[in-house]
């Protein structure tokens, strides 16, 4: 058993903490979720230029890393800086499901060109009626020829607005619920019949719901084999609950840390709000928190990296507890700075808000206690 | 101990159900059912209706035009204000002000401004919190310095609700900055919003929305004939105040009202794993009746409370409770809310819900409103007295700590 | 609507209240559990002289009140100061069963004796399979010319070891769960085939568990109708859950007062408890539990005493939401007294133990809380 | 970053469990397993075992006996010893005062006293608490007067654990009582329980056992030899016992078996409605998971910790985690086997859980154990700096508050 990073992944977690403390200012982080894009451009480059995008995919994949523990690093780096570029969206969800499930050609064209930050991609799996359940998918995809027709509608795909290329979750065969007969096709986004709702999400990243109605495609848009792409998008979800899970701990290790500071520099019946025990206690209970979902955390991106038998109830777990705990220290640390807590002007809300729907992406805390509680046999 | 409504009771519940179905407007109902927000001018609409009939001042002596209802009365009009989506009346001027008006204020004052607060004609705002006073409300700075026949005022308010609406502000301001006490010094003034050298400049709460605001006063000049009662005595008649908007606070049948909504719409939502119904997860069932048990508490513990203030009780400390699990309770309904809107409490969509949206909506009609209303919501238990400062109120109030 | 209490339910609150706190100090009444009966008669008998025994009877049954508000206010008082004497027991359960059930004569004189103080009595419901459905019923009672045989086990029988008749529920048809064929019989304890197992139980009062091994019984044992018991017996725990309650809160107000007189002597650092903001706020919350357990009570009472259609749903909601609170006011004020809460010399850790049992009695907080949810529909 | 076990640790793992299997009294074992509580020769019986095995003294220096184990050894021993049962280690003298007295004793004090440590020829127990001193333990009173050769010491010590068992304690006193800071004048001194003047009193726990004690000290000649280091510097001598008592109160891999234990009896235990099992019962098997959860974090987080310290870090105030939530999940196990008994969670049966009880049985092997053990368990949160305590440490230590 073995806890520390690798020389390499120090390495990166610095270089990343750097770029957060040093470039990434609430402000400037607020201008950009304001503009057309909703991220820089030039930080996606330098990401791309300093190899963190290929930081998602194995060697073999062209990439420079890929494990679970690697992209824990990184997340939980963006995490403290509240990072709004599509990292998750491209390099976990998209790339993820590439990754996965391609051919080693599609593999040279598409993964090189997330690796190397050439094109925006989105992975539209999840459809109103399914909730977290990405096997119940009404969306099809009718073989045309030698292409196919898709018709269906997704909702929240991060980066959707955005992207170039969208990969699409469609039927090929079977029913509502079946786990066989789900394929995945590369949609670029100009398709005729591909009809986008673009929108800025609540925690300020961009997302789209969308329409497919008879979306013609080539029969070189199916990603891999047909039929296949369940089990795939298992990993795919599995790695993404694991990034986010990194993500909210790092949101909230600097929650903690302006919730602390903030405590010994506001004044109230002439003393520091750090000098009231009440108060004082409940940090402490944040500092809890804290610790045991970097535990969770762990637990789960090592027994994910050693493919352990019980890996995906690891993550369940981790998933689970980490969105216990992103709901209780998002609300301490909001409650704990008063008024200001809940003004648009101060960071610590838009924290908040970014661990509010951490949890309501790919199983909320509920749904991921069940998965867990289902294999307790 | 009798639970069951008196016959006379159960007629004024048919009068009042009959009442809001006539002359409530259907298109106030209609936002906020949907929860649009309602403009300035849908509130005054029907606060003059509600005035009209008699029914505004639900607290106020009969004779400044109170109802005289009893607390059951008053019971059954908030219940029947919840079953039927009623808006609700803007507390500053008939709830907040008002009754220190006509406790403490002059003959003349009560004259110049109790008749305008009942039609509605005058929108007021609270000037309370500064920016170094948010819990320690007493520490106020804005100093209100007699020059003659006026106060000039100097200093700044914060998270002043609508106060871009207002047209008049009840203020507490220091009068005398050398008084022993800090609560000593403090005086409650009345001031026209108008009066040159007040500026209102928005405060985005975390749903993007305009309600609070600073207010800055720069030597603004306000006649002294607005003060109410002595000065530095301003700190007496706002702590009646502040028990005021604690009782009023706990907003039992508006909750039970939204709860009953999650019941139904978890009905038709899927469950987490898209297999039946939200509402045949038990995990999530437990939730709700785990919120509803503190709900049904929370009522039982306002109808005690007011039947000892009716029976010559003062609403003592103990109303702090209504305040901390009033917002507790809220707070909870609002998190339900979010987990039923699953992937669409993502997109923020706020123009959906304002008045004249008229592009393709995102999400069933509650779903995108659910996370923004939860973030602004977290205000419940900052603002008005935090729940901390609540349970101190308990600690040295009732438990002699 | 009216929450105020008639005047006799007043006086009889001060004189229990009286008697409570100027004559069942706490040694004494540790006396009392370690007496060989387990209680005091003198106490019993004085309790009847004053009438209180007949509180939970109807003045048609021969007693003086019998309303759930009544109990509720008996109950609660007792709660105050821990009072061991079997009135729960006597009044409630074996008393409440005779009035849902008897005929007039076996009212006459089985309830006149309760009333009376003259006998000691039980109700042996519970069966280790059953856990808390009183319809899952596996003793049987098999018909012998005019009388009956029983056969069973039954277990935490309170006041089983010292009742001189015990009223037991047994199947005289139907299957392991129906709630038809439910009969009740009084059987004086000294009949042959009932064997006792008698115990203090873990909070000081008394109890057994009891075999039936081919006990013989005239048809005049048989308590009211044969087959009927289910639904009467369903009426007495409720009664019976408003009545823990009510005790549960008693307990609960007693600890909080404890609590807080505790904080103002107790010296920690050179502060007295009372002085730590974090402990304050924590008292705070235990006075709230209290507050809300009272509504809940009411409620209850109220509704039960109304006839209310959904007094039974109201019965669980009181009797999980208490059980919750007291959970939480009888953990917190043994945490706040320190070593000396987890000592058997103080009184505080007894009235948490109670509150326990009062949680696994008649159904515990998970238990009512699905009933409860259950009634959601 | 890595899971997995090196194939040595692998046949590490075997060479414990061996060792139990083989070596580890299978009437002890029946006595764990049944919650029979231990007689004392129970103790010491399984202490020389395990030493002639060279195995008690896990985190000693090698020098002295210790094991020389690495994080992960210890981590394997502590699962092998929960998973076999195995009775648990009086800490008071291996690793309470032996670490004290290997680093701040004399020569000849570590060879008069760890050879009798390590064999288990004396029984220890702690002089700290006093009545009036609990969790602000230096306020201690106990007095230690120079007198010759000797200390004559006067004073009440509490919460003495199986102090009736015991013939040694060591003891914090004062021997300053005109220190400026009430930490420095205080010593660290070894005390022979048979000396004239000692009188040890049983206090009941919640089960009725007795298990700690008040020690009085009425003039008690103690030789000037039995000082530990230097007098008025025994406060940080216990300091670094009081770490160490922190780390290893966790007690991790018992609640796991004990949580296990839960589950299977969850799956032989009706539901409370007496249909199906309690384990189908999602109330039920939630509140098991969110326990497990916890574990499991905190599992981890101990991992960390050792890991921290092998790599040259000391056992920093980070390790008040361990003590707060160790003491946590241990209480909610205690819950859940309380809910597991339903009825039979009332009687109260102390015989049955002692050795030489002949008697009939009231209840499952379990049962009726649950109630006391609950009770008494509370005890937890309190003893060894309350989980206040803990959480000031956090806030101090850590958190700069």
């Amino acid at each position: 058993m073995d806890f520390s990073l690798s020389e390499e992944q120090q390495l990166l977690k610095d270089s990343i903490e750097k770029f957060v403390s040093s470039d990434y200012d609430f402000e400037a982080r607020r201008d950009l979720v304001n503009s057309d894009l909703g991220y820089s451009e030039a930080h996606w480059n330098m990401f791309a230029e300093l190899g963190w995008l290929g930081m998602g995919f194995s060697e073999e994949d062209g990439g420079y890393g890929g494990s679970a523990s690697d992209i824990m690093v990184i997340m939980q780096a963006f995490g403290k800086g509240l990072v709004i570029e599509p990292f998750l969206a491209n390099c976990i969800l998209a790339g993820g499901a590439i990754s996965e499930l391609a051919s080693a050609s599609q593999k040279d064209s598409l993964l090189a060109s997330i690796i190397g930050g050439e094109q925006q991609m989105a992975l539209a799996y999840a459809e109103k009626q399914a909730r977290y359940n990405i096997a119940n998918c009404l969306s099809r995809a009718e073989k045309n020829g030698d292409g196919y027709v898709l018709n269906g509608a997704k909702i929240a795909v991060l980066n959707g607005g955005n992207a170039d290329t969208i990969l699409v979750l469609a039927r090929t065969s079977g029913d509502q619920n079946d786990k066989a007969g789900l394929s995945l096709f590369a949609v670029p986004s100009n398709t005729e019949g591909l009809e986008r709702a673009r929108y800025t999400t609540v925690d300020g990243f961009t997302g789209a719901d969308i329409k497919l109605s008879n979306v013609s495609l080539p029969a070189s848009a199916l990603v891999g084999e047909e039929g296949a792409a369940f089990e795939a998008l298992e990993r795919v979800m599995d790695r993404a609950c694991i990034a986010v899970c990194a993500e909210a701990l790092g949101n909230m290790e600097t929650l903690l840390i302006k919730t602390v500071e903030y405590s010994k520099t506001r004044k109230q019946f002439g003393f520091t709000l750090s000098f009231f025990q009440a108060l004082q206690h409940r940090m402490a209970e944040m500092f809890i928190e804290c610790q045991q979902a970097q535990s969770m955390l762990l637990m789960a991106a090592m027994k994910f990296d050693a493919s352990a038998e019980d890996a995906s109830t690891a993550v369940s777990a981790a998933k689970a507890r980490i969105g216990q705990a992103a709901k209780r220290v998002g609300q301490e640390a909001v409650q704990l700075h008063g008024g200001m807590g809940v003004t648009d002007e101060l960071d610590v809300g838009h924290y908040f808000k970014r661990l509010t729907i951490i949890d309501a992406l790919f199983g909320n805390s509920d749904y991921h206690l069940k998965r867990y509680t289902a294999a307790m046999g | 101990m009798n639970i069951d409504f008196t016959q006379e009771e159960l007629d004024f519940q048919q009068e009042v159900r009959q009442f809001f179905a006539e002359h409530y407007p259907k298109d106030i109902q209609e936002k906020v059912k949907n929860n649009i927000h309602p403009t300035k001018d849908d509130f005054i609409r029907w606060q003059k209706i509600l005035n009209d009939k008699g029914w505004l001042a639900e607290n106020w002596p009969v004779e400044y035009g109170g109802t005289g209802w009893t607390p059951t009365q008053k019971y059954i009009v908030q219940q029947e204000k919840a079953r039927a989506h009623v808006l609700g009346t803007i507390p500053f001027g008939v709830t907040m002000v008002a009754p220190v008006i006509y406790t403490y204020g002059n003959e003349e004052q009560k004259k110049r401004f109790l008749p305008d607060i009942l039609e509605s004609n005058v929108w007021w705002c609270q000037g309370y919190s500064e920016p170094g006073a948010g819990s320690d409300l007493a520490a106020l700075k804005t100093s209100a310095v007699r020059d003659g026949d006026d106060y000039v005022i100097n200093g700044t308010k914060t998270w002043t609700t609508l106060g871009h609406w207002a047209e008049w502000m009840f203020c507490l301001v220091r009068t005398d900055p050398d008084a022993p006490k800090k609560q000593q010094g403090i005086s409650f003034i009345l001031i026209d919003m108008s009066s040159p050298g007040i500026t209102v400049s928005p405060i985005l709460t975390l749903d993007e929305e305009r309600e609070v605001n600073e207010v800055h006063f720069d030597n603004v000049r306000v006649p002294a004939v607005n003060l109410i009662g002595e000065e530095n005595k301003g700190w007496t008649y706002a702590k009646l105040l502040l028990t005021h908007e604690r009782t009023s606070i706990a907003n039992v049948q508006n909750s039970k009202v939204r709860l009953e909504s999650v019941k139904s719409l978890a009905k038709e939502t899927p469950a987490h794993d898209g297999e039946g119904a939200l509402w045949e997860d038990e995990l999530f069932r437990t939730k709700v009746a785990n919120v509803e048990l503190d709900l049904t508490a929370l009522e039982y513990t306002e109808l005690r409370t007011l039947a000892a203030v009716a029976s010559g009780g003062a609403p003592g400390p103990e109303s702090s409770i209504l305040k901390i699990k009033g917002t507790e309770v809220m707070q909870a309904i609002d998190e339900l809310f979010v987990e039923l809107a699953g992937y669409h409490a993502v997109p923020f969509t706020r123009a959906q819900y304002h008045d004249g949206f008229e592009g393709e909506r995102i999400g069933d009609w509650f779903e995108t409103n659910t996370g923004p209303h939860y973030f602004n919501n977290r205000k419940q238990s900052i603002f008005g007295g935090t729940n901390e400062i609540q349970k101190g109120i308990i600690c040295k109030a009732v438990l002699g700590l």
